[in-house]
């Protein structure tokens, strides 16, 4: 059962297209991250689901209502800013019973829902203090249970923790996918341009460019078959490494670069018929190394020419058929530049663009 | 043109005895901004410019208020004009004792002002301990009555020839719908209408014993308050009169709408340019009618220190040029005043100018207000005459209650 | 909210499910109330104008006799070529057209010297306060109370100590002076309500005091730097009384020139020449505001299409 | 507003700059670039306002007339001051059109702010005419609504020739509510920038702010009421600050409707001060007088001020 369906929407302002044609489908209790770089209209979409733009055509279901024209108010969500957003003037716990009075909710019901979100959301010792006496991480969790006393089924978060510092934003990460798990068939769409948060926060992630959703489906997909070139290099880090060549099927299909030639027998093609010129993408972290690639379908000797340590891993870089190529390795084995090295890697898991479409192969 | 031409000639042959001509630029301030005023300034500078110096001019329009702080901020600063517009009488006398002006004594007595100068009042106006440090340049006087033919005919009663047969008119023209007595709000119009009043009433004695003798008793005596139960009839009498400026009091006594109007001789200017014509279309009355006396208040110029002594002998051309029979006829027939000199011939005057001549010369003038009253008093008097004249609810007695006060304190 | 009585202007009007736009109505109450208050609100300031540009389009022969609101018999432009190029302001009859470049000459360095040291002492107040900062932003507060006329003299004696009586550099002096009162308050509240964490990660990231101010502080005041815009190029332009009393004839602004047609106490007054003269002396303020209204732009950080 | 939270505000003397942990730099070096850049402020402060408030002071004790001269008379001047009936109706008048001004700049110019910030069409267009009377000077604004406000030929004559032979509206030319007519013409004048100000903090505050309300159900007008006007607090005060100083200097405006009339019933301090200094040639009187101008100022504005900027309170 949908929670929330977006269909055919459109948004334009003016002359500007924002989205186009945009469908959606969120499961119920499904955690859904809108991903995508800004300007994506990652975040357009959701203030569209939210209510807060009015659409320019399309339709938008919340709980099987179709809630085109309503206000937000009344489609049954909360909403988490970057910004927090919280109302300077009232204290944590003003800014939390201010919408519940505003929708004639009783006095005790309105302390029963704060009591439970602060007990959640462990912030009952600052229930008395006003936002400005609050760090950046106390702040989101107050903003989230803004969202949470509104007890509603679909949660919206507005790229909600970009605003903290990197630890703090790893805790209330963990804090936030805790919170999905205890409230049984909530409904998430969160917005990010963090890739590691949708990693780990979603069920099923949606990367986003230029208006419209360019692949929608789980992490493991999204990272290990990407559906075009733009998702593979958007999802990773280090970023995936392109060979540009052709790929040839008459007879047994290989990938040709350059003095490189990888036998693609093992490959599982999505599209059997186009040949030519591709993108024949690999991550750094499939790459077998020194003994290990020994055992690898396909194996080479490249140069190392620089190396970066990163603590537990090490990048190398080196050229493969005169291209850029990234290799990770365990951050114990010593590497040197300058000197040469075996690697290897798995055709299979691979994944090879069309030139021209930039599709998956 | 040609006029023009002869007048440059002669100023020029009046200043050559001071010395070979020198192309020295002298500041003048002044705030004559106006079209007849600005022309008339002209030929003073015109005049100076044909000596061979030059004239650089620095109007600044309202009155002694903005002007002052101009004056004092610019020699204070260190940094002063070449001459400057000022009321004569007592306004100046502080910045005289400062030794900031430029004394004229040599060249008045050079040039035989004292016999000259008519009324001698005005160069006693400049004089401080026996010298001389200003320049009178025309005399105009507050004490007229202004009436409209017009708005009397419309309530069918002959024109007035003085206050008592204009308070006699005034149900008339209520009844035709008339304001009786137009009087613009700002308070030196009051005190200008009072001034005119207690000439008219008061008469001449008691004037004298109050303005020059500073006799508080006077003030306080029955005479004074006929004065005062003049000025409360005239209050009723310019009840209805809801105007700012005097100008547009002057129009509605052009208009008809207002009987008269009490105010200088420069509100002529206003009855010329709407193409009234005196006697015909409208009227004046010099003292209202009944003492014909004009108090000879007017412009002077004075002539700050400056450190260039060719600059010090161009302001000695300018003040003689000033007084030069010409160039006092030119100047004044433009500004619409008379002339400082008795012997000169102004042909070209209109009726209402050439009353004042006469008056002139029959002698029947007094000092005017700035003369004998510091300004500080005379802001007082303003003050006190607009209130009574705005708040029937202050008694004429009150009033001059009041008056008598500020005479006692006045200096 | 009211889409169930809305009349549906378009063709989804016959779908029963909602789809597309919210329709609205053109007349909702919302924009009879928006419009209708903003239309009142508009003929109250209008009507003064509106006087002011009829009468100065009229002769005076019409102006002592007619009604002031009703539109000109005979339209002439008379007045408006009289008061920018023929007014005589004593000799110089070349009306406002004499004090113009110098009006500019003031106020373009007085403008930018102002807002400058006001937007620095704003920012340094708001956020590297200092010991004492308090003590005289306190006094500068005060200072915005007190008359203009009261320190005329004080003023006077200043620049003549400095050396800069009656000079351009002096009068762009007294004119940062006295903007500063509240172009720092201005700036200083605008500034503390930007969010602190900008200023903290600028700081984080190793900006210095002017980098912070330069990079992050001047971007994010559009608004605020308008408004200042405003009060000064409103206030140095109309500015007589400095004008007049700290340069001298040559350099006199364009207020002088205005004040000397409108101010003449004797003699004829020409209602028409007035208004034009004013609403000519107006035009450069008004302009600066029109162009830089645009500036007042929702949300320069955070807009409708972001992410 | 969430400046100076408590815990490491930067008044503490830490934001100056690279801060050496083994070498802590000399105090007055702390924040350099801030006190240098403080200079101007520091200098106009002391020398503009402290020194001149001072020479005023000292000299509101002499019988200063035309120059200022050191001759001392002691309180005479202000024994004459508060015996002027002048000056007791110019604080009245101050008084009534101070607050009147005060309420119904802060009302209009917000609600004006408002609907301008409800993304409307022309918007740039209306602010404009609301704005644009600011750009005029105050004497013909004081001539045009001396006009306007005419019995004879103004907005009265106007309606009464329309039919409405009794209507009666001529402020300036009845003591008791002139006051009010010149707070027309000042409202028209100074309207537009309060709006412009409040425009300006309409614009700084967070849009996120305005859609968490809406998510939140909260009612337009309680958005404004209880969230957005507590945040715009800073720009409350600038609005106060600009307001009243207009108020308190208010002169070229009366002097140009009604020159203090009818009568003196439309009197103002600061055109006391100015009369005295500039007509009657009295500038200790005129000292005197801005002396009481500026202590009744520094009474209110000093302990507010202080409060308000001084304390290292949050007003979060």
């Amino acid at each position: 059962m949908a929670s929330v369906s977006v269909k055919n929407l459109f948004l334009s302002f003016g002359e500007v297209k924002v989205l186009q044609d945009l469908n959606l489908e969120v499961g119920r209790g499904e955690f859904l991250v809108l991903l995508g770089s800004s300007g994506c209209g990652k975040s357009t979409l959701l203030n569209c689901i939210a209510g807060l733009l009015d659409i320019s055509d399309g339709q938008i279901f919340i709980s099987d209502k179709n809630v085109t024209w309503e206000e937000p108010k009344d489609r049954g969500i909360g909403m988490v800013f970057q910004s927090y957003a919280l109302y300077p003037q009232m204290t944590v716990e003003g800014n939390l019973a201010f919408g519940l009075r505003n929708a004639g909710v009783g006095r005790a019901e309105i302390a029963k829902r704060i009591k439970q979100a602060a007990e959640l959301l462990h912030i009952e010792p600052l229930l008395k203090r006003k936002p400005a006496q609050l760090s950046g991480g106390q702040r989101q969790r107050v903003a989230i249970g803004r969202a949470l006393v509104r007890d509603v089924d679909v949660f919206l978060f507005d790229e909600p923790l970009s605003n903290l510092d990197a630890k703090l934003r790893a805790e209330l990460r963990v804090e936030i996918k805790r919170l999905h798990q205890q409230l049984e068939n909530t409904t998430m769409i969160y917005v990010t341009h963090d890739q590691i948060e949708a990693l780990t926060l979603a069920d099923r992630i949606a990367i986003m460019r230029g208006g419209a959703i360019q692949q929608l489906a789980d992490p493991h997909t999204i990272y290990n078959r990407p559906i075009n070139k733009y998702v593979a290099g958007f999802i990773g880090s280090p970023s995936i490494n392109f060979l540009d060549g052709a790929v040839t099927r008459d007879g047994k299909p290989r990938f040709t670069s350059g003095e490189v030639v990888v036998d693609l027998e093992r490959y599982p093609f999505e599209d059997g018929s186009s040949d030519g010129a591709c993108a024949f993408g690999v991550r750094p972290e499939h790459i077998a190394f020194g003994d290990a690639a020994a055992d690898s379908p396909f194996t080479a000797e490249v140069r190392v020419d620089v190396v970066e340590p990163m603590g537990s891993d090490t990048l190398v870089w080196s050229k493969l058929g005169g291209q850029d190529f990234r290799f990770r390795v365990d951050g114990q084995i010593p590497v040197s530049t300058g000197e040469n090295v075996r690697i290897g890697f798995d055709p299979a898991r691979a994944s090879i663009f069309d030139k021209k479409t930039e599709l998956r192969l | 043109m040609r006029f023009h031409t002869r007048l440059l000639a002669l100023a020029a042959t009046v200043a050559m005895p001071l010395g070979a001509a020198q192309a020295t630029e002298l500041e003048v301030t002044h705030w004559w901004t106006s079209g007849g005023e600005a022309a008339a300034v002209a030929e003073f500078a015109k005049a100076f410019d044909a000596t061979g110096n030059k004239w650089v001019d620095g109007a600044i329009a309202g009155g002694g208020g903005t002007a002052r702080p101009v004056m004092i901020s610019r020699i204070t600063g260190g940094d002063p004009m070449g001459a400057t517009q000022f009321n004569h009488g007592r306004q100046a006398e502080e910045l005289i004792e400062a030794g900031l002006f430029v004394d004229l004594t040599e060249l008045a007595e050079k040039e035989n002002w004292k016999d000259v100068v008519n009324p001698p009042s005005l160069l006693d106006s400049c004089t401080l301990d026996g010298r001389i440090y200003c320049v009178p340049v025309n005399i105009h006087s507050p004490q007229w009555l202004w009436l409209s033919h017009k708005a009397f005919e419309d309530a069918g009663v002959p024109v007035p020839t003085n206050w008592d047969e204009y308070v006699a008119a005034v149900p008339a023209l209520v009844e035709a719908g008339k304001v009786p007595l137009a009087l613009g709000n700002q308070p030196w119009q009051s005190n200008l209408l009072f001034g005119a009043v207690q000439i008219a009433i008061g008469g001449i004695d008691l004037w004298k014993q109050v303005n020059l003798g500073k006799d508080a008793e006077a003030a306080r005596s029955p005479e004074m308050a006929k004065v005062f139960q003049a000025m409360a009839d005239a209050r009723e009498m310019a009840e209805e009169s809801n105007v700012q400026d005097w100008n547009q009091a002057t129009n509605m006594v052009i208009t008809g709408e207002a009987g008269g109007q009490i105010m200088g001789d420069w509100a002529q200017g206003e009855f010329q340019v709407a193409n009234q014509v005196a006697g015909q279309d409208y009227s004046c009355l010099p003292g209202l009618g009944v003492h014909e006396y004009i108090s000879t208040g007017g412009d002077a110029f004075y002539f700050p220190k400056l450190d260039d002594p060719e600059q010090t002998k161009a302001q000695l051309e300018l003040a003689s040029l000033m007084v030069s029979k010409p160039v006092q006829v030119a100047f004044n027939l433009k500004k619409g005043s008379l002339p400082i000199r008795g012997d000169v011939d102004l042909e070209a005057a209109n009726d209402c100018m050439k009353k004042g001549l006469e008056i002139l010369a029959a002698g029947r003038m007094l000092p005017s207000g700035d003369q004998v009253f510091s300004a500080d008093t005379q802001t007082q008097f303003n003050d006190l005459m607009v209130e009574f004249m705005k708040d029937p609810s202050i008694s004429a007695e009150d009033a001059q209650k009041r008056y008598a006060d500020i005479v006692e304190n006045a200096d | 909210m009211d889409s169930s009585t809305a009349t549906l202007p378009t063709s989804h009007a016959a779908r029963a499910e909602p789809r597309g736009k919210k329709p609205q109505r053109r007349l909702s109450r919302r924009n009879i109330i928006i419009y209708g208050t903003l239309t009142v609100a508009a003929i109250y300031y209008l009507l003064p104008l509106y006087v002011m540009v009829v009468t100065s389009l009229k002769g005076m022969p019409e102006i002592r006799l007619g009604n002031i609101f009703s539109p000109p018999l005979e339209i002439t432009f008379e007045p408006w070529v009289k008061a920018w190029a023929t007014a005589c302001t004593g000799l110089n009859c070349d009306g406002l057209s004499r004090g113009f470049w110098n009006s500019v000459r003031i106020t373009i360095p007085s403008v930018i010297l102002s807002i400058l040291v006001a937007s620095v002492n704003g920012y340094a107040l708001a956020n590297w306060r200092f010991k004492g900062a308090n003590i005289f932003f306190t006094i500068l507060i005060v200072g915005a109370f007190i008359p203009y006329q009261v320190m005329l003299y004080p003023i006077v004696i200043i620049l003549r100590e400095i050396g800069l009586y009656g000079s351009l550099t002096g009068l762009v002096i007294v004119h940062t002076i006295f903007g500063m009162p509240i172009l720092t308050l201005l700036f200083r509240n605008y500034f503390t309500s930007i969010p602190e964490e900008l200023f903290k990660a600028a700081r984080v990231d190793g900006a210095g005091f002017w980098t912070i101010y330069l990079r992050i502080m001047l971007p994010m005041s559009l608004p605020i730097f308008v408004v200042a815009m405003i009060i000064q190029v409103t206030g140095i332009w109309n500015d007589f009384l400095f004008g007049v009393v700290y340069t001298g004839p040559e350099t006199y602004p364009m207020t002088v020139q205005l004040n000397n047609i409108v101010n003449s106490t004797q003699g004829v007054k020409e209602y028409n020449v007035n208004m034009a003269a004013t609403i000519i002396t107006g035009l450069v303020p008004l302009i600066i505001y029109f162009i830089s209204g645009k500036l007042f732009v929702r949300g320069i950080a955070a807009g409708a299409v972001k992410g | 507003m969430t400046r100076s939270g408590g815990n490491a505000p930067p008044d503490r003397g830490s934001a100056g700059g690279s801060r050496m942990s083994s070498n802590r730099p000399i105090r007055l070096f702390r924040n350099l670039n801030a006190k240098i850049s403080a200079i101007p402020m520091i200098a106009t402060a002391l020398v503009v306002f402290v020194g001149g408030t001072v020479w005023t002071i000292i000299y509101s004790f002499t019988n200063s007339k035309l120059l200022p001269r050191a001759k001392f008379v002691g309180l005479d001047q202000y024994e004459r001051l508060w015996n002027s009936n002048k000056w007791l109706i110019s604080i009245e008048n101050l008084f009534i059109f101070g607050i009147c001004s005060l309420i119904f700049s802060f009302i209009i110019g917000f609600v004006l702010a408002a609907l301008l910030d409800q993304k409307i069409r022309f918007e740039d267009t209306f602010r404009s005419i609301f704005l644009f009377p600011f750009a005029l000077s105050f004497i013909v604004t004081g001539l045009v609504w001396q006009w306007l406000l005419n019995p004879d030929f103004g907005i009265q004559s106007v309606v009464r020739s329309l039919g409405w032979e009794s209507f009666d509206f001529d402020p300036l030319y009845n003591a008791n509510i002139v006051i009010y007519g010149i707070l027309i013409a000042a409202l028209w004048q100074g309207t537009g920038l309060v709006m412009c100000l409040m425009l300006a903090g309409l614009r700084g505050i967070d849009e996120d702010i305005w859609k968490a309300a809406r998510v939140d159900g909260i009612p337009m007008w309680k958005t404004y009421l209880f969230i957005v006007i507590p945040m715009m607090r800073p720009v409350f005060i600038t609005a106060v600050v600009i307001i009243a100083s207009g108020i308190v200097r208010v002169y070229d405006l009366v002097v140009a409707q009604t020159s203090g009339g009818p009568g003196i019933a439309s009197e103002v301090p600061a055109k006391y001060v100015y009369d005295a200094m500039f007509l009657s040639q009295n500038l200790g009187q005129g000292f005197a007088a801005s002396t009481m101008m500026l202590l009744s100022v520094a009474i209110v504005v000093i302990p507010w001020a202080y409060l308000e900027f001084g304390g290292r309170k949050s007003h979060g």
